[in-house]
């Protein structure tokens, strides 16, 4: 898969499709998108970029271990649930805070949380299959 | 009873437990003189049954126990009356002699600890059966003693006879425990009652009782099995596998009793009817004659006593089986005549084979003047088990001539089988203890000598005491024979019988008992090899039945295991699917709930499209005549659902659909690419039609129930929920996403935990390879990188 | 008024762009070989798609909507030339061979196993195609 | 459709109450396995702390376990509504006593395999996810003994479905790959059915809680789809259960991973698909599960015979001990085969019954329970046995163990209570449920029943003396068929002498787990009177349906 | 400088497909930009910078012209009943040099139908493009070096 | 459309069963593909499809206003995609590395956990 | 008719139009798909369907006035390739699928017993 053609264009679009998981994860409270399907579009990015790149260039991107950025997604979600303990509520209420930034309001909540927490695992966890797979092709 | 005569009694049963626990300790220490410690064990719970034995005596019965588990409404609970008392001071006391000839028998053997362990351990399991009141509680000793028996039998276990006696014995044994755990929880659920005493105390319920029938055969392949009736004896002579302290202590006094203690116990809530009168009396008489006529056959003399023990157990039921207050007594007198004589016995025959390092008739002679102890000892239990005045086996037999001399044919059958049985067993007696002792002594004995004095002092003990049972015949009714037997029958018995002889009926056959019996043995060498040709003729026995049951077990096993598990997944898969066939249609067709006729549906004809291209897309899936072109064709019908999914106003779901759709085309491909795999795999028409056939059952049993339940009325008050807090209290207005990470957010927690988990086990699948073969067991020296 | 040539232009745009639609699909099911299909596929079909987004960002009256749309065709646009690029290639390169009627070829033999161009290629006609299976 | 303020809204929507720390024994399993588990994978690098971390979160756990185990035995159940949604809209995390105490069991085993995992799961295995599978498997098991809400536990059965899967393939050899493609596509078809299912019971009640799917099952006529739900999902769950004929993957796959793999599998993974099958058939279902009644006993009479002459026909113990966990579900079974109380024909009852008629489902249910975590416990102990026994004898073929009474005396007679344990032999844990399920059955006048568990007790004890002799008392064959003595002492040394899985760290979850099948068998009021208090629950759920409805915790 | 010119070009597509015109959207767009653009940073490094707006749109609008003219020419080709088919691969010698016009120009060719742009040789000199009419390859080349290869080079050299 | 969706559930459901009886493993995980599309559309349709309106709130108002699909199967199947795509991807990686060590797809082969021939146990003691 | 009135009208039948189209593509997509003949073919078949739906997306959010399902057609647009590029990643690797091969020797071998040029 080594042509000019692909090998230049792939790296622009991962950081569109990167950039589209992220708006499709934030709005996804108000409009169709959440965590999961942001993670999904996410990770199709690291995953062509694999094929484009190859995997090694993706892992050095990605800096963190792939699984290592799934379990501390599981791990923001679970925490994100946990919160609710201190003050007082069941495990999973959503807390929800609205401070003022740069002039709009700004909806921070542990929801929104749990959901990052979503995008992470299945980024963290479909790029390291991909890549995974990608990889035995090399050797 | 107080309180601290409980705790005194729980302490006794608990006593051999105890020693059990510090047996191998205190082996380690003492080496074979910790038998005397241990002995103390045994010695104290026999002194208190020593100490209750006057209340006993007088008709008492001691009670005491404990709620155990009420849930289950069983109570730790015990019950001393003329019967387990004998039986229990038996047990105690034998058990006491037995622990001290181990000491000696086993001295310098490596493990001896265990072995006392074992030995202590059934002895408390034998105990606590024995005075159980408790039918649970009894039955849970009744099996200790199967388990630690298995134990003992195994205990030379590097030789497979001793491993196959062991299993044979735990197989018999504990088939039948099963067998009387039924029967003790059906006369438990059928009475109300779980305990002895209140059975015993409802008369004639069980007799009457339409369960009756069911009841009795399984208590008695309980008692049949542990008491060694024929046919299933076969375990008692292969137990001799053990060391002799087991044999002496298992096959007298003790666990073979324990049928037998049965059947005496329940005697009078099961007895006296005509299927016990007749049921037992067969078994016992055929057991009798059988046993005594292979004891005689046997050339070890440790194989005689077993068969002659097989022999006593079947004169017991045959006994117990007639029922009459006569026979009862003559089975109590004999019971603990034998439980003296042959304990004594078989520790004679652990000395002979000690001091002369054979078991073998032929093999031995002249002992007598280097063994005089034992000698006597043997000539002790001998004569008593011959049925000669004063001993006590002459009051059992006498006893056992006058209960069975009527004139009708049953009794005289019976009577035949006794003398018969009797006389054999006369001849056994003294081919075992006189036969080694006198004559001359073959060539290959060399030094043979008397073993320390823990190895004689439990026979000539044993002897001695036959001789003082019959002399103070009084006091051995008083206290022994008399409350045993009154408890058996369920009312006071007198007994009488002294050791002084009278001139009866019942004199006159023992006398012609002995005289058969003197004839026996005189040809005993001949009778042995007549009959051992005999069996070579008839070449098949129980125990060669055993061996080929065992087979035939396993082999059938081994059979209907490998037609069930094939090792093909498609049969699995095929049953799996059946039965998801029958779940859908089998209610649907019982219970006639098959969906209404539905209208032609009205849709839009590009609805029409996308539902077509589902089905179009799963047609090209399946017609693919090859895997790549089922993959490639697998996208259309996703994408199809994930245009239905939009067309009905899920765009969360289509969104998901086509990125999941994308992404599992792009993984198959990138795993495909390392497959090299043949190119076809269409199957052949005779091989996917019934799978087809079975394939649309399924695929119209699903449609089917979905289209019955959305013609049910639907509620949906959940949706209603979540529509109007979604935004208002969760601040969401994609309501989909408030469900999946508020509303439903631990759904959502599990299945990012499956997305997690899934990556790290396909990466865990990718990376780790097989390493050196055979290196199935991990190497701990790996622990670190 | 200008709403209304909004949505006349919009129908139009659904008829073209719809009719591009058919029209691709169409070339694929006619035309000889693979290289000619993506023609079709890859133009019209794009083309086609384009025009309808298009037809969706007028008919909304919300900003961000036709913005919306208009970044969905520059995606497309964007996305459409390389899976077309790379699946023609790839093709080539392993062996699936031109229509016969092709009249030329100026791509050289290719290794299947390497899957890249070698060299320049001789000029003129050429009716056989990289066969080395 | 009116709007009120946000404070009214809060009041119709969500259940009121502060929530104190204690409320939270009800989630904290579930969440202390994903913390543990996340921050393990986190500390990918550091394998060789996983251990020394593990070890305390799996103590953690049995701890939450067991305070929750002591607060629903006092306080009765327990529900916490996760965020704090009204039931039945939001998820309910209910605990009643049957689930407490099947948590807790799988916590104690989970903690035993992780102490002998230390030593015998090799740094590539832990570098794999080990402990991170462990600890998201016991998620998975923890919150489906917990939850509430019918779809949630399919969601828990995936999450202990899929760290199964993980630890199955764990080593990568060739026979784990053949097993687990077995094991994989049978258990997902078996999921899928309960998802299927669930599918449909959404469509007929329009609600997932449990307690609310009681209420609304109660009031609904009586009619063939209900009945079909029932056995769709009699189905599913035999499948996880393993119940004849549904049973094929289990033997082909438990033998192939590694020890302490199969033994938490056999310890926990089928005791999941019987607790489902309890909550559904008998909580949700009753009258439907009285009318299937015959054919629970059809099953369970097949698969206990199907397990008991298995395990006597294999040569491996691995697999022979694949077939006493069929075995054992089938006694499980058992005990839910028993007609309810107005089925039941009395025919025993003719002088003032211990167990009136009313009680018969009570005991053979009780039965059952305290049967599953028996088999749980044992079961678990067996296969972690059977591992040090293969390790030291150096093969797990019973055609070529031996030796073991001789050289490892201890360790042997640990292994005789646990086979004489599973069994069903007095003193030990299997006696007492064995003893209720042979009364219940007998009482409910299915004398054959009860003898199937007898036979297959009795066929369960023959494979056990066998294994003892074979493995234990007979010397090692191999050192039999050496050719001469200085070749039978390096085989000796080779087979003994070589270092065996941590001797104190396989021994002590060894112990712990013998120490309750001998507490369990020698004093088993404490488990019966908390099994008792289980089936109680579960057949007269008002408790757990107003723990649910009354406002939760 | 050229990171920073795509990082804000991210940040107005941001903006665009979140369709909220404010600051502080601008601001986050352009963070994240940034932190999708880290993600790539061994690859970027050839991207020429873009400034000549103009000829860039004259690019683009010769782009749309072509790109409709020959999806009309394919769909004429399409309908006709009996089409009259030359298709061929001929090589065209590369004029532009950099991997940003050669795939620039390679993905308008493919782009256009009628042409299809399969490989570029390695050493990036030749352009092997499939023609559905392939009769006279020297015109089509000429388009192609007189059409969008010169405007190419005009918009960004 | 429930009458018409059923139909698809049931084409869906008796091509996956099919597929899945198959022996040949890549086969049977089209099965499984099929086995989840087929649950996602039913637990759709057990939530009865009634209006089309996705179920979103719009901008201006706190509840909506008309009636919306029903939203809860949506977020239950979305649970469902993701987990069985999961599982499909677990089991693909499966069959790839059986077949790798194996090589073979066709489980009638890959008989190692459970090997045709298999020995009577010992019946000796 | 006025023009507002004639352009609805138009707007309606245009969508009608649209949408018959759209499946009438689909419908052919899906017969080159199940015809094949090559791999290639079947993968520029699911190429083709990616653009077909992005298309029927498009209309049907016209139809609708949803326009919220644009945000589905963006993500088919940025990642709909992906399975295209993965196939051709898989061509690439494994070169024509067994059967093709055999059918390829077959025609060489006819071509070369009936003389006939390629
Ligand atoms: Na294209
Ligand atoms: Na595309």
């Amino acid at each position: 898969m080594r042509t000019v053609i692909f090998r230049f264009t792939i790296p622009y679009l991962t950081t569109l499709m990167v950039l589209f998981s992220i708006f499709v994860l934030l709005r996804g409270h108000n409009e169709p998108g959440g965590g999961f399907i942001g993670g999904l579009i996410a990770a199709s990015a690291f995953a062509i970029y694999g094929i484009a790149c190859g995997v090694a260039p993706v892992r050095r991107a990605l800096y963190f271990h792939p699984m290592a950025i799934a379990a501390s997604g599981l791990m923001m979600a679970v925490l994100s649930g946990v919160a609710s303990l201190f003050v007082g509520a069941k495990f999973l209420t959503g807390l929800w805070a609205f401070p003022a930034i740069l002039g709009g309001d700004v909806g921070l909540s542990t929801p929104l949380f749990f959901d990052i927490g979503v995008y992470l695992v299945v980024v963290g966890a479909i790029s390291s299959i991909a890549l995974a797979l990608e990889e035995r092709e090399s050797d | 009873m107080t309180g601290i005569e409980a705790t005194t009694g729980f302490l006794a049963l608990a006593l051999p437990f105890i020693a059990a626990a510090l047996a191998p300790i205190l082996t380690r220490l003492l080496k074979q003189h910790a038998c005397w410690p241990l002995a103390l064990a045994p010695a104290l719970a026999f002194l208190f049954f020593l100490q209750a034995l006057p209340a006993v005596a007088d008709g008492n019965v001691l009670l005491f126990g404990f709620d155990w588990i009420p849930s289950f409404n069983v109570r730790f609970s015990f019950r001393i009356d003329g019967l387990s008392s004998t039986f229990a001071l038996l047990i105690t006391g034998i058990g006491t002699l037995i622990v001290l000839y181990s000491g000696g028998y086993l001295a310098g053997h490596k493990d001896q600890g265990r072995f006392f362990s074992f030995i202590l351990m059934f002895m408390g399991a034998m105990l606590g059966l024995v005075v159980s009141d408790d039918l649970i509680t009894l039955f849970v000793y009744w099996e200790l003693t199967s388990i630690t028996s298995f134990l003992l039998i195994g205990f030379d276990h590097h030789r497979e006879a001793a491993r196959r006696g062991a299993i044979q014995a735990l197989v018999i044994t504990g088939g039948g425990g099963l067998a009387l755990l039924a029967g003790l929880i059906v006369i438990r659920e059928l009475l109300g009652l779980s305990s002895i005493s209140d059975v015993l105390a409802a008369g004639d319920t069980l007799r009457d009782s339409a369960f009756y029938v069911p009841i009795l055969i399984l208590v008695l392949c309980g008692a049949f099995t542990k008491s060694a009736q024929m046919p299933f004896h076969v375990w008692l002579p292969n137990a001799m596998e053990a060391p002799t302290p087991v044999s002496a202590y298992l096959h007298s006094a003790t666990m073979v009793k324990a049928g037998v203690y049965l059947l005496l116990r329940l005697q009078p809530a099961l007895g006296d009817t005509t299927l016990w009168t007749t049921i037992l009396p067969l078994f016992g008489s055929v057991t009798l004659v059988v046993g005594a006529l292979l004891a005689i056959r046997a050339s070890d003399i440790k194989i005689t006593l077993a068969y002659t023990t097989v022999a006593s157990l079947g004169l017991l039921v045959m006994l117990i089986g007639v029922g009459t207050e006569a026979a009862i007594t003559g089975a109590v007198l004999y019971l603990i005549a034998h439980s003296l004589f042959k304990g004594g016995l078989f520790m004679v025959a652990g000395s002979i084979d000690h001091g002369a390092h054979t078991r073998e008739i032929d093999h031995l002679g002249g002992l007598g003047r280097s063994m005089p102890i034992t000698f006597t000892a043997a000539m002790l239990c001998a004569l008593s088990m011959g049925g000669i005045t004063p001993f006590v086996g002459f009051l059992a037999k006498e006893e056992i001539y006058y209960a069975l001399e009527h004139g009708d044919a049953y009794h005289i059958a019976l009577m035949v089988a006794a003398i018969a049985g009797n006389a054999l067993m006369f001849a056994a007696a003294f081919v075992v203890a006189l036969k080694p002792f006198v004559g001359q002594m073959p060539e290959t004995i060399h030094h043979p000598h008397e073993g320390a004095p823990t190895i004689w002092l439990g026979p000539l003990t044993l002897g001695v005491l036959g001789l003082l049972g019959a002399l103070f015949y009084g006091a051995y009714h008083a206290y022994f024979s008399g409350p045993m037997a009154s408890a058996a029958m369920g009312e006071p018995v007198a007994i009488e019988i002294g050791w002084v002889p009278h001139l009866n009926l019942a004199f006159m056959l023992s006398l012609l008992t002995i005289a058969l019996g003197i004839v026996l043995y005189v040809f005993a060498t001949r009778l042995r090899s007549g009959l051992a040709d005999l069996l070579a003729a008839i070449g098949w026995g129980p125990d060669k039945g055993f061996d080929q049951a065992m087979r035939g077990l396993l082999r059938g096993a081994f059979a209907i295991t490998n037609f069930l598990q094939s090792g093909r997944l498609d049969i699995y898969m095929t049953v799996t699917v059946i039965l998801i066939v029958a779940a859908l249609f089998g209610p649907m067709i019982y219970m006639d709930a098959f969906p209404a006729l539905p209208d032609f549906p009205t849709l839009a004809f590009y609805e029409w499209t996308v539902l077509g291209l589902v089905v179009l897309g799963i047609f090209a899936v399946v017609i693919a005549k090859n895997r790549l072109t089922a993959i490639v064709s697998l996208g259309i019908q996703g994408f199809a659902v994930a245009l239905i999914f939009m067309l009905l106003g899920a765009p969360d779901l289509s969104f998901t659909q086509f990125m999941v759709e994308t992404l599992s085309v792009v993984i198959l491909a990138l795993v495909m690419t390392r497959l090299r795999l043949s190119a076809a795999d269409h199957r052949p028409l005779r091989e996917s039609l019934p799978d087809a056939v079975l394939a649309i059952a399924g695929g119209a049993g699903f449609g089917l129930f979905l289209l019955a339940v959305t013609q049910r009325p639907f509620d949906a008050s959940l949706s209603d929920f979540f529509e109007r807090y979604s935004y208002t209290i969760a601040h969401g207005r994609n309501i989909v996403n408030v469900i999946l990470v508020d509303f439903r957010g631990i759904d959502t927690m599990g299945e990012i935990a499956v997305v997690m988990t899934a990556g790290l086990a396909i990466l865990a699948l990718i990376r780790v390879r097989v390493g050196r073969k055979g290196e199935r067991y991990p190497d701990p020296t790996e622990q670190t990188p | 008024m200008i709403a209304d040539v909004v949505i006349i232009i919009a129908s139009l745009l659904l008829l073209a762009g719809s009719g591009f639609v058919a029209v691709a699909a169409l070339g694929i099911l006619r035309l000889p070989d693979l290289y000619t299909r993506m023609h079709a596929a890859s133009k019209a079909g794009a083309v086609g798609s384009a025009m309808l987004l298009i037809a969706l960002a007028l008919t909304a009256d919300e900003t961000p909507v036709v913005l919306r749309a208009l970044a969905a065709v520059g995606f497309f646009l964007l996305t459409a030339p390389i899976s077309a690029h790379l699946l023609a290639k790839a093709s080539y390169s392993v062996g699936y061979r031109m229509w016969e009627g092709s009249v030329l070829d100026e791509m050289p033999p290719v290794d299947p196993t390497l899957g890249v161009a070698k060299a320049p290629p001789p000029q003129g006609p050429v009716t056989s195609v990289g066969e080395s299976q | 459709m009116a709007i009120g303020s946000i404070e009214v809204l809060k009041a119709e929507a969500m259940v009121k109450g502060a929530v104190a720390a204690s409320d939270y024994l009800v989630v904290l399993p579930v969440v202390t396995c994903f913390i543990f588990g996340a921050g393990l994978l986190m500390l990918r690098k550091r394998i060789d702390w996983h251990p020394w971390l593990a070890i305390p979160g799996f103590v953690l756990l049995f701890g939450i376990d067991v305070a929750l185990l002591v607060k629903v035995a006092a306080q009765g159940p327990q529900t916490m509504m996760m965020s704090g949604w009204k039931p039945p809209f939001g998820i309910a995390f209910t605990v009643d006593l049957m689930g407490a105490l099947f948590v807790t069991v799988a916590g104690f085993v989970a903690l035993a395999c992780a102490i002998y995992a230390v030593a015998s799961i090799s740094a590539t295995e832990r570098r794999y996810g080990f402990y991170p599978f462990l600890f998201l498997m016991m998620g998975g098991v923890s919150g489906a003994f917990l939850t509430g809400d019918i779809f949630n536990l399919y969601v828990w059965f995936e999450v202990l479905l899929i760290g199964s899967f993980g630890l199955l393939i764990l080593g990568s050899e060739h026979e784990q790959l053949d097993g687990a493609t077995k094991y994989c596509m049978l258990n997902l078809v078996g999921t899928t059915l309960f998802l299927i299912t669930t599918g449909y019971l959404y469509g007929i009640f329009g609600t997932l809680n449990m307690a609310d799917i009681a209420t609304k099952a109660a009031e609904m006529p009586d009619d063939g789809a209900v009945y079909t739900l029932a056995v769709l999902y009699l189905v599913a769950f035999s499948l996880k259960a393993a119940a004849f004929p549904l049973n094929s993957w289990l033997p082909a796959s438990y033998h192939t991973p590694r020890f302490v793999v199969s033994a938490l599998f056999a310890g926990l993974l089928t005791k999941v698909g019987v607790y489902a099958m309890i909550r559904v058939l008998l909580m949700l279902f009753p009258p439907e599960r009285a009318g299937l009644a015959s054919v629970i006993a059809w099953i369970a009479a097949l698969t206990m015979l199907v397990g008991a002459l298995g395990a006597l026909a294999q040569t491996d113990l691995r697999r022979l001990l694949n077939y006493v966990v069929i075995a054992g579900i089938g006694t499980i079974l058992a005990g839910l085969a028993v007609p309810s109380m107005t089925a039941v024909s009395g025919a025993l009852s003719l002088v003032d019954p211990v167990a009136p008629a009313a009680g018969v489902l009570q005991t053979g249910l009780s039965g059952s329970i305290y049967y599953a975590l028996h088999s749980i416990i044992v079961m678990t102990g067996l296969y972690l046995a059977a591992g040090t026994a293969a390790f030291l004898s150096g093969s797990s073929s019973l055609a070529e163990m031996g030796g073991l009474w001789r050289r490892h005396p201890l360790f042997a007679a640990l292994v005789l209570v646990l086979l004489f344990a599973v069994s069903g032999l007095p003193p030990f844990s299997g006696f007492w449920p064995k003893v209720a399920l042979v009364r219940a059955t007998i009482t409910a006048d299915m004398p054959w029943l009860a003898a199937t568990i007898l036979v297959s007790g009795f066929l369960l004890t023959i494979a056990s003396a066998r294994v003892f002799a074979l493995a234990f008392w007979r010397p090692l064959p191999a050192i039999q068929a050496a050719a001469s003595e200085s070749e039978a002492a390096r085989i000796e040394a080779e087979r003994f002498q070589a270092p065996g899985p941590g001797r104190a760290l396989s021994l002590v979850p060894m112990l712990g787990l013998i120490s309750f099948v001998i507490a369990a068998g020698v004093w088993p009021e404490w488990l019966a009177r908390l099994t008792d208090g289980a089936a109680t629950g579960v057949i007269d759920p008002a408790a757990y349906l107003s723990s649910v409805f009354g406002g939760g915790s | 400088m050229r990171l920073s010119l795509f990082n804000l070009i991210l940040a107005l597509i941001w903006v665009i497909i979140s369709g909220s015109f404010t600051l502080l959207n601008l601001v986050f767009g352009f963070v994240l930009g940034a932190a999708a653009l880290y993600l790539i940073r061994e690859q970027v490094g050839t991207v020429g910078y873009v400034g000549r707006a103009g000829r860039i749109l004259t690019l683009f609008l010769l782009f749309v012209y072509e790109l409709l003219m020959s999806a009309w020419r394919v769909a004429v080709l399409v309908l006709t009943p009996k089409p009259d088919l030359k298709p061929g691969i001929f090589a065209y010698p590369l004029k532009v040099d950099r991997d940003f016009e050669i795939t620039l120009l390679a993905n308008m060719i493919t782009l256009t139908p009628g042409t299809l742009s399969v490989d570029v040789s390695e050493d990036r000199s030749t352009l092997y493009v499939h023609a559905i009419d392939c009769s006279d390859p020297e015109a089509t080349k000429a388009d192609i070096a007189s059409g969008f290869e010169r405007k190419i080079l005009e918009a960004f050299r | 459309m429930e009458t018409a969706l059923s139909f698809v559930v049931a084409c869906l459901f008796g091509t996956s069963l099919y597929l899945l009886l198959s022996k040949h493993v890549i086969r049977m995980l089209l099965g499984v593909v099929l086995l989840g599309n087929g649950v996602n559309l039913l637990i759709f349709t057990a939530g009865r499809i009634g209006p089309i309106a996705p179920p979103i709130i719009p901008d201006d108002l706190k509840i909506p206003e008309s009636a919306i699909a029903n939203p809860l199967p949506q977020a239950l199947i979305l649970t469902a995609i993701v987990i069985s795509f999961s599982f499909f991807s677990f089991l693909l990686v499966l069959a790839y590395r059986a077949y790798q060590d194996l090589n073979t797809d066709n489980t009638d082969e890959m008989r190692l956990a459970e090997p045709k021939d298999q020995g009577l146990p010992p019946l000796g003691y | 008719m006025n023009l507002h009135e004639w352009a609805l009208w138009l707007f309606d039948i245009s969508l009608t139009i649209a949408l018959v189209m759209l499946s009438l593509a689909f419908l052919i997509t899906v017969a080159r798909i199940v015809m094949g003949p090559t791999l290639p073919d079947r993968v520029l078949g699911l190429d083709m369907l990616t653009s077909v739906a992005i298309g029927f997306i498009a209309v049907i959010g016209i139809d609708t006035g949803f326009t919220l399902y644009i945000d589905i057609a963006i993500a088919l647009g940025l990642v709909g390739f992906l399975a295209t590029v993965a196939l051709a990643r898989f061509i690439m690797a494994r070169g024509k699928t067994e059967e093709e091969r055999v059918e390829q020797l077959r025609a060489v071998a006819n071509a070369a017993s009936g003389g006939e040029p390629i």
